[in-house]
């Protein structure tokens, strides 16, 4: 895949990381205001998709980096089902416990374990969405060769 | 009362679009759709009049909320719909590599 | 407010007929994300603001993947002439919806009015759930929470569906 | 609260997600995971079954407690009839993992396929030990997409196509279940199996949530591929490895298809007869149909698929026969006879149609092909597969000493006792076509002369996929054991308590 002309490229650098950043504040903020790990996650891929398409790569380093994000997304997986079961393991036994202290309500530490899933189910779907764009795109170079 | 029936008519124009098209893409889309409808129903019913949207402000808690239960239900559903739309476009652009055509009628290896 | 979502709501109708009746599949595609869109603003009017975010760019990665997707393929529907079949699966498709909008007509009437909802197990996602689980977001308070075993399942699920797309994208499957 | 019902998910999603991590480091990481995560979930399924009896074990996840007797939380539930249906997940599941280690050698990227494999596990488990009806939604979606997937494992024209045309009316099903779950959450303002059943009230004016049992009844139908809604099941369970086939037509259409269904419209619904009678119907229009189609076929994996669609018949016309019974409020003892029946046929089938399916892939592993009429004489040279495949063929015929004839007996009687005289002549008159059919099976594929030609040598299959096919036709003969007095009481008939008793499961969970 080729990259764009010189005026988008320059321009995707600027835009990119503020996307970026923005997909991390809707994430650390998905306890006190809309958004969360989801959409921050969406976005965050979105600002990579964005400097892929107007950058364009060479195939061999697009096939390093999706094995990368599988890696990523399956440790983020790992994180929050470790999250979800250090309930279990702690003395209440309990899956999927907050047992974190809360905190007081609307600080950004605040919410126990929340913020925690939040960030890590942010990574995990930001990594899938990309590694599903780095697999259609490797397709398509791997069969146009 | 009658936004329901405009939801479930988007629901059933989709219904409509997967059992009578024949195009891959075209059923995808129609796919899409009976998904929106869904996803615009459980808003609907989540739905109170004079309700606000269900974020606390310690400094003035409000009374009345909309159900914020169909909305957690919504984003779970949202994402399961990006997910199936993924796996359905990949095997789409497999099948145009090896069949080149989206025409299902011009794929039909498998019969009986 | 309820003639408000009417409105788009019977704009979506439009748009997801022209989607499935347009021959040229880019537009298709296109009608098919403006009715997304138009859910954004649905889901705005109705207190909805976690899912307009997560619609909104979720919706954008759907289209970018789909056009995507016909820009590499074939742009033009072949096109269709009625034949047996044709009529067959098209008579089909009515004898189901009138079933379905026969049930709805017989269900519909004895259900709770618009925007008149009562409360039952929700009822505790908001009284004190900002005490229980400490997050002004009542919705993430849902989900992480009170029901945080469905999201470990949904972003299962967009595991599973990677795994799912890289399995489908190998060009070889026998050694 | 036991902390075992949880781990029944926690073990695979971590087993598959551990080998996409690992599986590129270390060498056969993947196998011997897959193996040893499918195994210790078989003994945990196991301990439930010999450990539940008529108790009803609930998890609350969360820990959170009901407020005014009104669940708040999830629910994880395992009763009698649970534990059955998370032994035969788990069990087939550890044998086709161990047949998988010698068939899959023959396919590129295997880490996706036991990851794939562990994620669909974990989604069965997770439907089939939920309380939740929007909880069964996301863990049907988890394994419905790694079957999506796994059909597809080939990358061949047919698996793409049989895998397109199965996501698609999977799909459809996944949005008519989900526009149900909000049609009843509208009603009655939760999700709990338990609750909804509560505030559904016992009978009454039943208007208002027909439609949410049509939509489930088509939802779940699709999934399950009873008869109209078929068109996917012959394409999907030919095309995928046959591992897969055994998993998909032993285990996932009953997991998330049969078994939701009875759930939902025993313990959820309030039984009526217009729905019973629709349900009755469709199990015998799929027992008749399928068979009927099963005999033209020349393709294994074909005929095995189609005989999936009439055995399930049988399960769903029992079953539904019960419901009939039961809706009327009349011979309570005939109803708990139709749906004893019905699940005892429901495990053995999943039995003897693994076997069968595991059987055809260590034919297809060994001649490379599919079509009978390109096989014969393979007695001689694969004589383990042949004396297993004997043994599930008269099993799923209905033969005396297997399992099969006293499920389909119960069923036969159970029927004449409830005066369908015409349905238990149909299921006679259908065992005897299946047998004709596997006898077609049997003679083609074994025992006729081999056609005259050049023969590449035609040895018998690995060790792996022989000790899977040994291990489940030992399970075809002791599973006729269920029928006797003293094991039938202790396996079969807390499940059908738990179904017959309209109201003990909803009023257990509340009450709690």
């Amino acid at each position: 895949m080729k990259g764009m002309t010189t005026i988008v490229k320059q321009t995707t650098k600027l835009i990119a990381g503020m996307i970026f950043m923005y997909g991390i504040y809707v994430i650390v903020h998905g306890h006190l205001t809309p958004g969360g790990g989801f959409a921050g996650g969406v976005i965050m891929a979105g600002s990579f998709i964005l400097l892929i398409l107007a950058y364009g790569s060479d195939f061999l380093k697009l096939l390093k980096e999706e094995s990368g994000t599988t890696m990523y997304e399956n440790l983020a997986m790992i994180v929050v089902l470790f999250l979800a079961v250090s309930g279990l393991l702690l003395g209440t036994h309990v899956f999927f416990l907050n047992w974190i202290p809360k905190g007081t309500v609307g600080h950004l530490v605040s919410a126990g374990i929340l913020p925690l899933y939040n960030i890590f189910v942010g990574i995990e779907v930001a990594a899938s969405i990309v590694t599903i764009f780095l697999a259609l795109i490797i397709f398509k170079e791997e069969v146009s060769k | 009362m009658i936004v329901y029936w405009l939801c479930f008519i988007l629901f059933l124009v989709g219904l409509y679009g997967v059992i009578t098209r024949r195009n891959l893409i075209k059923i995808a889309i129609s796919l899409s759709i009976m998904e929106f409808s869904t996803f615009l129903f459980f808003a609907l019913v989540g739905y109170s009049e004079g309700g606000v949207a269900p974020i606390v402000d310690p400094a003035d808690p409000v009374k009345l909320y909309v159900d914020p239960l169909p909305q957690a239900l919504v984003l779970t559903a949202i994402v399961i719909g990006l997910a199936t739309t993924a796996l359905l476009m990949a095997v789409i652009i497999r099948i145009y590599r090896k069949y080149g055509s989206l025409d299902i009628r011009e794929i039909k290896n498998l019969r009986g | 407010m309820e003639i408000a979502i009417s409105v788009i709501t019977g704009f979506m109708i439009i748009g997801a007929l022209y989607a499935i009746h347009a021959r040229d599949l880019l537009s298709a595609v296109i009608a098919c994300g403006i009715v997304g869109y138009s859910l954004v603003i649905c889901f705005l009017l109705l207190k909805a603001p976690d899912l307009a975010i997560v619609q909104i760019v979720v919706e954008t990665i759907t289209l970018i993947i789909m056009v995507a997707v016909v820009l590499d393929s074939s742009r033009e529907e072949a096109f269709t002439k009625l034949d047996r079949q044709g009529y067959f699966t098209a008579i089909t498709g009515i004898v189901i919806i009138v079933v379905f909008f026969y049930f709805m007509k017989i269900s519909v009437a004895s259900l709770d009015p618009f925007g008149e909802g009562t409360l039952r197990m929700a009822h505790s996602y908001i009284e004190g759930a900002t005490e229980k689980t400490g997050s002004a977001n009542l919705v993430t308070g849902v989900v992480f929470d009170f029901r945080g075993y469905d999201t470990l399942g949904e972003a299962t699920v967009l595991v599973t569906a990677v795994l799912g797309v890289l399995t489908i994208m190998r060009i070889k499957g026998k050694k | 609260m036991n902390p075992l019902i949880p781990l029944l998910v926690v073990i695979p999603l971590a087993g598959a997600f551990l080998i996409m991590i690992l599986g590129r480091f270390i060498r056969n990481f993947n196998k011997i995971l897959a193996s040893v995560v499918l195994l210790l979930l078989a003994i945990i399924s196991f301990y439930f079954l010999f450990n539940t009896g008529d108790k009803i074990s609930v998890y609350k996840v969360g820990g959170w407690e009901a407020v005014n007797s009104i669940p708040i939380g999830i629910y994880m539930v395992v009763d009698g009839f649970t534990a059955i249906i998370l032994c035969i997940i788990n069990l087939i599941g550890f044998l086709s993992v161990f047949y998988s280690i010698s068939y899959i050698a023959k396919y590129t990227s295997e880490d996706f396929f036991y990851a794939l494999f562990c994620l669909m596990i974990a989604g069965m488990n997770g439907v089939v030990a939920s309380g939740d009806i929007f909880n069964i939604f996301v863990f049907l979606e988890i394994s419905s997409i790694s079957s999506y997937a796994l059909v597809a494992f080939g990358v061949e024209k047919q698996q793409l196509e049989a895998s397109f045309k199965y996501q698609v009316l999977g799909g459809l099903a996944s949005f008519l279940i989900l526009f149900a779950i909000g049609f009843l959450y509208w009603r009655t303002k939760t999700l709990n199996i338990a609750d909804i059943r509560t505030a559904l009230g016992s009978g009454g004016d039943r208007k208002f949530y027909i439609m949410a049992e049509i939509m489930l009844l088509t939802g779940f139908g699709l999934k399950a591929a009873i008869m109209p809604f078929h068109a996917w099941l012959p394409d999907a369970h030919s095309s995928a490895p046959s591992p897969i086939s055994a998993m998909l037509s032993g285990v996932l259409i009953k997991a998330v298809g049969i078994y939701v269904i009875i759930r939902l419209f025993f313990n959820m619904f309030v039984i009526n007869e217009e729905m019973a009678v629709l349900i009755t119907a469709l199990g015998t229009i799929s027992m008749v149909i399928g068979v009927f189609l099963a005999i033209g076929q020349w393709d294994i994996k074909r005929l095995l698929a189609y005989h999936s669609i009439s055995q399930m018949g049988y399960v769903v016309m029992s079953v539904g026969i019960g419901m009939i019974l039961m809706s009327r409020g009349i011979r309570h003892e005939v109803a708990t006879l139709a749906v004893t029946g019905g699940i005892f046929h429901l495990i053995n089938h999943a039995a003897f149609k693994g076997l069968l399916f595991l059987n055809a892939g260590a034919i297809e592993y060994s001649t490379g092909t599919r079509d009978l009429k390109e096989m014969g004489g393979l007695a001689k040279s694969m004589p383990v597969t042949s004396a297993t495949s004997f043994v599930a063929s008269l099993s799923i015929s209905g033969i005396p000493p297997f399992n099969g004839f006293f499920s389909k007996l119960i069923i036969i009687i159970a029927a004449v006792m409830a005066h369908f005289y015409l349905l238990a002549a149909l299921a006679g008159i259908v065992s005897i076509i299946t047998l004709a059919s596997f006898l077609k099976f049997q003679r083609y594929a074994f025992y006729n002369k081999e056609p005259d030609k050049e023969k590449k040598e035609i040895r018998e299959v690995p060790f792996p996929m022989l000790f899977s096919m040994i291990v489940l036709s030992i399970i075809c003969l002791l599973l006729s054991l269920l029928v006797f007095p003293g094991i039938r009481e202790t396996i079969l008939t807390p499940a059908t308590d738990i179904l017959t008793d309209p109201s003990k499961y909803s009023t257990y969970i509340i009450g709690l």
